[in-house]
């Protein structure tokens, strides 16, 4: 479905990602993972187009997408939420969804949504005309989750959602990206801190180091491997 | 003074007041929509509106002889203006301020400004080798009149202004009604449409609004197109109100306008239009603040002539800033930490 | 060949670019004229224009440039008596003389200059011109005086008030405006105060605007103004309907009184594609002025090139004719000997001459 | 050391923060938890001057800090972090923190002009904390280079950094650990012991990390909608029942917290 | 450290030592040359190619140019020196001498440059939109302007006409009132900066602070009636010897009208800040052009004194510089050692706890805060010192024009010295002054120079280049900001800044802007303060 081949991409001298290959498969959750700075926001910000790689492929069901703008890259059925969750500060939670659902015109399937994103998470209905950007750190992720679901995106990629999330959250979190996988099919690219779980939850990961993927594989034995464990998941 | 003479010439000041406030509301509108998405104080916004006055003149100058309804005329000139002025616009946020998107916020409004002193002198030069330098609307029959005059269908309407000593011409209303179905439209616009709710998400997060499928750089362009297409009709609204522009007069209207979109609070579009009526008011009231110095014998308030008009405006400004910092409408855009 | 070359000074740029053109214009005809008579003595006339931006730091910038190139033996100009006062100060001390078209304000030659004059009437005699035309002709008991907040605006209605109160007419206000679009408070609070007359220091563009709204307003009472609306324009502006009642004082006959002056606007309408008017007039003179002192300072010089400071005095005490605004010479502070004051009467749109009123200044 | 009695916050119609009352021991390391949305970044905009209490009273050693503004607040020794990280983007790491002993310094405009000895000893005393505390924090390499380069976990240690070079005997921390893996995660612990230990300051965390929480705090407060619904050693408060339902879930009975460290209380 | 970050761009590339050289002998030789009536005169038909105006401002220019090589250039120290002073102190002197025009323009340049560093503080380094800064120019002018002209006698007649009840008492007063309120605002400000303000503290201070005001009023008023019989003794103006007391004083006059402007405004944020400011500096012009007692009104002042100092006239006699240069060429030097104390000001400000506090709360105000820093005091000095630069040049612009009125300090003023600010480089000395540099060459010589060398070209006039300025120079402003929008010496900061968001961009013009780095604290943004009462920020009380 996504096949990224040889991609680099550069913060003006900064070289962020250096030469990064992955292909998710259609129906997957892939993990990416990996320390500080090691390029995984790099790399999905390069995949849904808000930064262009400077050399490299990279093909999404087929078609070209390296150098295409963010808005066409998504209306292929792409769908960030993105690191620092980037709310629209000065709408409401409904317009922030609304928003979302721009590419969508069926003013009843938006309303669907929208509430199909409430039941994900009962805080945003209670908070439905807040404004974005004076939500608590959680409640803009949930936000920002709900408004990339508002699409049925046939990608997500996922920049450490559950970052700042209680953990009943985070755990409601990944009951709803299995949930999306198995009943709608989603396919997931997932980048975590949170290593174990998401490595519980991906069919495959990638490690990702210095913008380089050091490693590759089913998730359950990346979680098994040595190196990994003590880089990256905390085991002495 | 007796208060028989002084409420008809309160009333007169006031409408007065609200009529110029109209005219300042749809310039400061032009400014507003630019400002909201860009974050830029669009100096040229004063040449596209101009822009807008000259189309206006030219067009009624050709159709002068043309024997056709006046109202028909000046929805020719409005509409070439709105076209000219909107197009305009487009060109020069492609030409002069895209480059500079990622620029620090006040590159561009040093383009601005130079893109304001090119235009004054290309609308110059352009009605210069005609020979012209102050351009006077030649109105349509009528449009001078007085507003309902005796004799006419709607006299009675007329009679009652008349008795409480309103004095205004038919351009008074026709510039009002112009301005609120603007104002109307607009308002659908940003508020109801698509377009609206994508050129605002664009105008918060650019970035991220392309994550949500919405193309910033078309939104970017319908806005300046919408503002421009704005200042286009502002322009043949103060030329038809005022009778004559020059390459130069846009500067004058162009400050107070901008001073009336932060009045009201800038970005909000029901501020603008608060803020040019506010102003508008405002300043005629400080205009006549020697009449009622006089007749309330405060001898400093008889010293407030016309010439604090202005100032008088911007001390208001001052002292509403300092109790709503935001301005009358604008969102108190509290940060959360 | 030897250059020499008269300067003029005027806004070219900005909002009153359009008198200042006008000016330099008027001279460039008057050199033109000149050019055969100079190249037969040897020398090549130019004209070199130079641009104050209306404003008195830039004219104070052109008036040292002027003076620091020494084929420049005089100036034409300025516009702005704003600018005149600064840069004629910056003029003094290399003996550049400067020759006014347009400057009424008094301060510009009472501080005594030796290089400063004028064509014009000074402000204290045509604010006192205007006065007695309302009070006189006019019979005004009350009187309501504004004025743009320009030097030259606020001094004449200043001079304008002074008189008719000395003639017993009660001025209900002097009040300054910088407003050149809505006069809206203004026309209400004429409407309140029902003067009998309005005098209004400024210039054309503005006081057009006015009276075009005090007009359509309803108020037709008279209004009076200075040198600053003789412009073919006012007529224009205010609608040729309403552009009754109009009155105004003026140092420069009018256009279409002088045969000479016909010729002098089909040149100006040929050579520059534009209407004449009566700052092109006026420039046409001052150059005048300069050109014949210049030559009046070349023949005295033996036909070589002469000094400043010989073409200073030649100017100063030099009398010059065949101008369109009469024969012209100075006071020993570089007043006008003999003005004449015009009081020209807009009726229907049209210019017509009510009166002409000979000016004196104080001194002689 | 830090006494906070009964602080409410409202904003329109929700209140925010109900009634909070907690105190703060000296050279102590505590945290507050709750769900998100609970009111806990809320509570330190408060302690810190930049929200207003609509009631309540917070004192520093005894003095109020209710109606300060911020600069005061951190002048009176309390520093922070923000949950978003908020440094100065066009300043080197060093430059950030030289800023962060703003309030230490003591030379003025005209130390400053006619380059006083004061000023001097100033800036030599401001250049060696920074030194000092990049090395405190690990982030000595990262000295000339541009704030916005650094990684994000870096960024928040550099944020730390800088509030501690303000001197602070109390400093909170929102969520430091947030964005970081579990290896760093067990960098920050350490170093979180480090600023109590070594530095002696007094460290209040906001975290949603339960790892971290339980292994390091030595008192616990929990808010959930704004209101106190438990606190005590962090025992006491996994096991708490209310706790485990509005905050840690179905996995938290099972206790598979801070398995491997007890708190040393 | 701060002093590396704004250490000068590294001068790179080969020793240029001899061609610098070189470059300041061949332009200097032009110069003297071009600016020299007589030999001019006796050159012909070179002497006609030098005075074209386009010529003459290409000499200027490039001869100006020397002064930024030796900046910018790797040279040996000596050559730079010998061409700075060379160039300020000699050449360009001698060439004034045959041609004021020269020094005049010299003068405005560093007028301009001084200012614009004084603006540069203020929105360069403490991000603070001031678009009425023309204001405290407007202060300093005045202030030298109405006690250096004839204005001085006439305010002194009136107010011996019109005593008003004033005397000895009221200086009495006055003086105790302005002490006793003065001393009451330092201690309330004192004791909150210890504890929390409360209504009292706040409403005592603003009564002090009104108190003041009258006080200082009250004293110039007792002043003024009590020197009113020396009316006779001051016909053309204070004596001329005051003009150093003056100097200072204008430098306090600004400060404070920056500090009573401030106190108000700068809790505003971004545009909102920069129209109220605008609109300011609108009131402080009118208030000129209508208190005609005070400043002469539309008319203005004139003439005004610049200082006498015989043993510098007696120097300048000495190099051949006639009498009425004196004050031309005394303004010259006094107008470059203020530059150069306004530079060290500047640096020294910058790479200070100050200057770290201004760039601090442009990056981020509530982190600033956060870190200790007071948000209003460091604006406000941030404020008053701008105002004081503008105050000082002021008062030397006006003894330069020996003519002041309110045309002079119109809005647009205040526009072009903001462009010349972010032209030369945001946050950069250097770049600062080349703009103002830039932008006044062009407006004084490049452009006039223009017009009057196509001037007898019969070019009709509607397109001639002397009628078509503005659009000549707004061309010049768009094409180098889009060329160089970093301005045209950056800063290093900003241009890390910019170049860093620069390179994010993908070409395809897609926006992702800079908002991809985390810059929550845009300077310029809206406005963020908080208005309900509950949630009203800490230190809004
Ligand atoms: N806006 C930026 N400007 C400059 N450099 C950046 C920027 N964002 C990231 N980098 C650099 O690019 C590299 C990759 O960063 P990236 O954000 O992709 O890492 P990451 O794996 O997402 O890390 P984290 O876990 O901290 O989010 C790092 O070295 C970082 O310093
Ligand atoms: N300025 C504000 N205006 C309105 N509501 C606000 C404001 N600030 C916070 N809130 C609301 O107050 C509640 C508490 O917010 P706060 O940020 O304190 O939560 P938190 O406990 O820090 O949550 P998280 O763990 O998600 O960061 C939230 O529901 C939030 O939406
Ligand atoms: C009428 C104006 C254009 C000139 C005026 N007479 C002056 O002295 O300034
Ligand atoms: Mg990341
Ligand atoms: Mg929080």
């Amino acid at each position: 479905m996504l096949e990224l081949s040889d991609i680099h991409t550069y913060y003006d001298h900064i070289h962020a990602l250096k030469g990064v290959s992955l292909t998710v498969n259609e129906g997957e959750i892939v993990a990416l993972i990996g320390g500080n700075g090691a390029g995984k926001t790099t790399t999905l910000r390069t995949i849904s187009g808000m930064m262009k790689p400077r050399t490299g492929s990279m093909t999404f069901e087929g078609q070209t997408i390296a150098g295409i703008p963010a808005h066409h890259i998504m209306q292929k059925g792409i769908s960030h939420v993105p690191e620092g969750r980037r709310i629209f500060k000065d709408m409401t939670v409904r317009e922030n969804l609304d928003v979302g659902a721009y590419t969508v015109t069926d003013r009843a399937l938006i309303e669907n949504r929208i509430q199909e994103g409430f039941g994900f998470f009962p805080r945003l209905k209670e908070r439905e005309h807040q404004l974005g950007g004076t939500m608590s750190g959680g409640e803009q992720q949930m936000l920002a989750i709900a408004r990339a679901l508002m699409v049925a995106p046939r990608l997500l990629l996922l920049d450490e959602p559950s970052m700042g999330l209680s953990p009943l959250f985070v755990e409601a979190i990944f009951d709803i990206i299995v949930k999306l996988n198995k009943e709608r099919g989603t396919t997931v690219l997932l980048v975590e801190q949170n290593a174990n779980m998401a490595l519980q939850i991906a069919h495959r990961a990638y490690v990702l180091q210095t913008g380089e993927i050091k490693l590759s594989g089913n998730a359950a034995d990346i979680a098994q491997d040595e190196s990994v464990r003590k880089a990256y998941l905390g085991d002495e | 003074m007796e208060l028989s003479t002084l409420l008809p010439f309160l009333a007169n000041v006031i409408v007065g007041g609200l009529v110029l406030g109209f005219v300042y509301a749809i310039i400061a509108l032009g400014y507003t929509m630019v400002y909201g998405v860009l974050q830029l104080i669009n100096f040229a916004h004063s040449e596209v509106f101009i822009t807008g006055a000259v189309v206006g003149f030219e067009v009624f100058r050709v159709l002068a002889p043309v024997n056709m309804n006046g109202y028909l005329k000046l929805l020719i000139a409005l509409l070439a203006a709105m076209i000219i002025s909107g197009l305009l616009n487009v060109v020069i946020e492609r030409l002069a301020y895209r480059p500079l998107r990622n620029a620090p916020k006040l590159v561009p409004l040093i383009t601005a400004i130079g893109v304001s002193l090119i235009l004054q002198d290309v609308l110059r030069v352009i009605e210069g080798f005609q020979g012209r330098f102050d351009l006077t609307y030649t109105l349509p029959a009528g449009f001078a009149a007085k507003f309902c005059a005796v004799g006419s269908s709607c006299e009675s309407l007329g009679n009652f202004l008349r008795q409480i000593g309103v004095d205004v011409q038919l351009k008074d209303v026709i510039l009002v009604v112009v301005a609120l179905v603007s104002l109307g439209v607009l308002n659908y616009l940003v508020n109801r449409t698509r377009l609206g709710k994508a050129i605002r998400a664009v105008a918060q997060d650019r970035v991220t609004a392309g994550l949500m499928g919405i193309d910033a750089n078309r939104m970017i362009s319908a806005t300046f197109l919408i503002g421009g297409a704005l200042g286009g009709i502002s322009g043949v609204l103060f030329g038809m109100k005022f009778g004559t522009v020059n390459a130069y007069s846009g500067f004058d209207p162009g400050i107070i306008a901008f001073t009336a979109a932060v009045l009201g609070g800038i970005g909000s579009i029901p501020g603008a239009v608060l803020g040019g009526l506010t102003l508008g008011v405002i300043q005629n009231l400080i205009g006549v603040m020697n009449v009622f110095g006089g007749a309330l014998g405060i001898a400093n308030l008889e010293a407030i002539d016309a010439s604090y008009q202005r100032i008088g405006a911007f001390i208001v400004l001052v002292l509403i800033l300092i109790f709503k910092p935001t301005g009358l409408l604008g969102k108190s855009n509290v940060e959360k930490v | 060949q030897t250059t020499i070359k008269i300067a003029s000074l005027s806004p070219l740029s900005g909002g009153q670019s359009d008198l200042g053109t006008q000016i330099r214009n008027g001279a460039q005809l008057a050199v033109n004229e000149y050019k055969a008579q100079f190249k037969k003595l040897g020398f090549d006339l130019v004209l070199v224009p130079y641009d104050d931006q209306a404003d008195p730091a830039t004219g104070t910038a052109a008036a040292r440039k002027i003076a620091a190139d020494r084929q420049i033996l005089a100036v034409v100009g300025t516009l702005n008596s704003g600018v005149a006062i600064p840069a004629s100060a910056a003029l003094v001390s290399s003996k550049v003389a400067m020759v006014s078209p347009a400057n009424t304000a008094n301060g510009v030659t009472d501080r005594g200059l030796s290089n400063m004059n004028r064509i014009v009437a000074r402000d204290d005699a045509q604010g006192p011109a205007g006065a007695n035309f309302i009070s006189g002709t006019l019979k005004a008991k009350k009187a309501y005086v504004l004025n743009d907040k320009t030097a030259y605006g606020e001094g004449l209605a200043k001079e304008v008030e002074k008189a008719l109160k000395a003639k017993g007419v009660t001025v209900t206000a002097n009040e300054g405006t910088e407003e050149k679009s809505d006069f809206s408070s203004i026309v209400a609070k004429i409407k309140l105060a029902n003067p009998d007359a309005i005098y209004f220091g400024g210039i054309y563009n503005q006081v057009g605007v006015f009276i075009k709204q005090l007009r359509e307003a309803g108020i037709n009472t008279p209004v009076v103004g200075g040198d600053g609306l003789d412009s073919g324009e006012l007529p224009v502006i205010v609608g040729e309907a309403n552009a009754n009642n109009i009155y105004f004082t003026t140092v420069a006959a009018p256009i279409s009184a002088l045969p000479a002056a016909k010729v002098f606007a089909t040149n100006y309408k040929k050579t520059f594609n534009d209407d004449a008017q009566g700052f092109g007039a006026f420039g046409y003179d001052a150059a005048k002025v300069v050109v014949q002192g210049v030559l009046n300072a070349v023949r005295a010089n033996g036909n070589k090139a002469p000094t400043r400071a010989q073409v200073e005095s030649a100017i100063r005490k030099g009398s010059f004719t065949g101008l369109l605004s009469g024969n012209v010479s100075f006071n020993s502070a570089g007043d006008r000997k003999a003005a004449t004051l015009y009081v020209m009467n807009v009726t229907a749109g049209k210019f017509k001459l009510s009166t002409s009123i000979p000016v004196k200044p104080a001194k002689q | 050391m830090l006494e906070v009695a009964g602080v409410t916050k409202v904003f329109g119609g929700l209140t925010a923060v109900n009634d909070v009352t907690m105190n703060i021991p000296d050279r102590s390391i505590v945290s507050v938890i709750g769900p998100n949305g609970a009111g806990k970044t809320t509570f330190f905009n408060m302690i810190t001057g930049i929200y207003e209490p609509t009631r309540g009273t917070i004192r520093l050693d005894g003095r109020e800090l209710v109606g300060l503004r911020p600069d005061q607040v951190t002048e009176a020794g309390i520093a922070r972090t923000f949950q978003n990280i908020r440094l100065f983007s066009t300043m080197t790491s060093e430059e950030n923190i030289m800023v962060g002993r703003h309030s230490r310094l003591k030379s003025g405009f005209l130390d400053a002009v006619l380059r006083t000895k004061k000023f001097h000893d100033g800036e030599q005393e401001a250049r060696d904390a920074a030194r000092i505390m990049l090395d405190f924090v690990g982030l000595g390499k990262w000295r000339n280079e541009l704030a916005t380069n650094l990684p994000y976990g870096d960024q928040r240690k550099l944020e730390i950094a800088r509030a501690l070079a303000t001197t602070p005997k109390l400093i909170l921390l929102d969520e430091p650990a947030a964005g970081m893996n579990p290896r760093e995660t067990e960098d920050l612990k350490a170093l979180i012991r480090r600023i109590r230990d070594e530095l002696g300051v007094t460290v209040c965390l906001i975290e949603h990390d339960m790892r971290l929480v339980m292994t390091l705090s030595e008192h616990i407060t929990v808010l959930d909608y704004g209101s106190l619904i438990a606190e005590g050693k962090p025992h006491q408060v996994r096991n708490d029942p209310r706790v485990m339902e509005a905050y840690l879930g179905r996995g938290a009975a099972a206790g598979d917290y801070g398995k491997e460290e007890r708190p040393h209380a | 450290m701060t002093a590396a970050t704004l250490k000068r761009p590294k001068a790179t590339g080969p020793d240029r030592t001899v061609l610098l050289v070189l470059f300041f002998i061949v332009t200097s030789a032009f110069l003297l040359l071009s600016h020299n009536g007589d030999m001019l005169q006796q050159l012909g038909a070179l002497g006609n190619a030098l005075r074209n105006p386009i010529v003459e401002a290409l000499m200027v220019s490039l001869f100006l140019a020397n002064i930024l090589f030796a900046y910018l250039w790797r040279a040996a120290p000596w050559a730079k020196a010998l061409v700075g002073i060379g160039s300020l102190l000699f050449v360009l002197p001698m060439a004034g001498r045959e041609d004021t025009s020269l020094l005049d323009l010299s003068i405005q340049i560093m007028i301009f440059a001084a200012l614009a560093l004084g603006l540069n503080i203020v929105v360069g380094l403490a991000g603070l939109l001031d678009l009425g800064y023309v204001a405290f120019f407007a202060v300093g002018a005045y202030t030298w302007g109405i006690v250096g002209s004839p204005r001085f006698a006439e305010i002194l007649k009136y107010f011996g006409e019109n005593p008003g009840g004033t005397n000895s008492g009221t200086l009495a007063i006055g003086l105790v009132l302005t002490a006793v309120t003065a001393a009451s605002m330092v201690y309330i400000n004192r004791l909150t900066a210890r504890t929390a303000p409360t209504a009292t503290t706040a409403w005592s201070f603003r009564l002090a602070s009104v108190g003041l005001v009258a006080g200082v009023i009250l004293t110039v008023r007792a002043l003024l009636v009590l020197l009113a019989p020396q009316a006779d003794g001051v016909a053309g103006g204070l004596n001329a010897g005051f003009f150093w007391l003056f100097l200072a004083l204008s430098i306090f006059a600004a400060a404070a009208v920056g500090v009573l402007i401030g106190l108000p405004v700068l809790k505003l944020k971004g545009d909102y800040l920069a129209i109220i400011t605008l609109g300011l500096g609108e009131v402080i012009r009118v208030l000129a052009n209508n208190l005609d007692l005070y400043s002469g009104g539309s008319q203005g002042i004139t003439p005004i004194k610049s200082a006498s100092v015989p043993w510098f006239d007696s120097l300048a006699g000495a190099l051949g510089f006639s009498e009425d240069q004196y004050y031309l060429l005394f303004l010259y030097v006094l107008v470059l050692i203020m530059i150069g104390l306004i530079l060290t000001v500047n640096i020294r400000l910058d790479k200070s706890r100050i200057g770290r506090a201004w760039i601090a709360i442009r990056d981020d105000e509530v982190a600033a805060q956060a870190m200790g820093v007071p948000l209003m005091q460091t604006k406000l000095i941030a404020f008053a010192t701008g105002a004081s630069f503008a105050g000082v040049m002021g008062m030397i612009f006006a003894a330069k024009q020996q003519f002041i009125s309110p045309e002079s300090f119109v809005l647009n003023q205040s526009i072009a010295i903001l462009s010349m600010v972010i032209l030369g480089g945001m946050g950069s000395f250097p770049g600062v002054i080349l703009g103002a540099t830039v932008v006044t060459l062009l407006n004084l010589r490049i452009l006039p120079g223009l017009g009057e060398a196509t001037a007898n070209l019969g070019i009709p006039q509607q397109v001639n280049p002397g009628q078509l300025q503005r659009l000549i120079f707004g061309a010049i402003l768009v094409t180098m900001m889009l060329l160089r929008p970093e301005g045209l010496l950056p800063n290093r900061r900003r241009q890390l800044e910019l170049h860093h968001e620069d390179n994010q961009e993908d070409e395809s013009a897609q926006g992702n802007a800079g908002a991809l780095t985390n810059a929550s604290g845009d300077v310029y943004s809206a406005g963020l303060a908080p208005v309900k009462e509950d949630d009203k920020a800490g230190g809004s009380r």
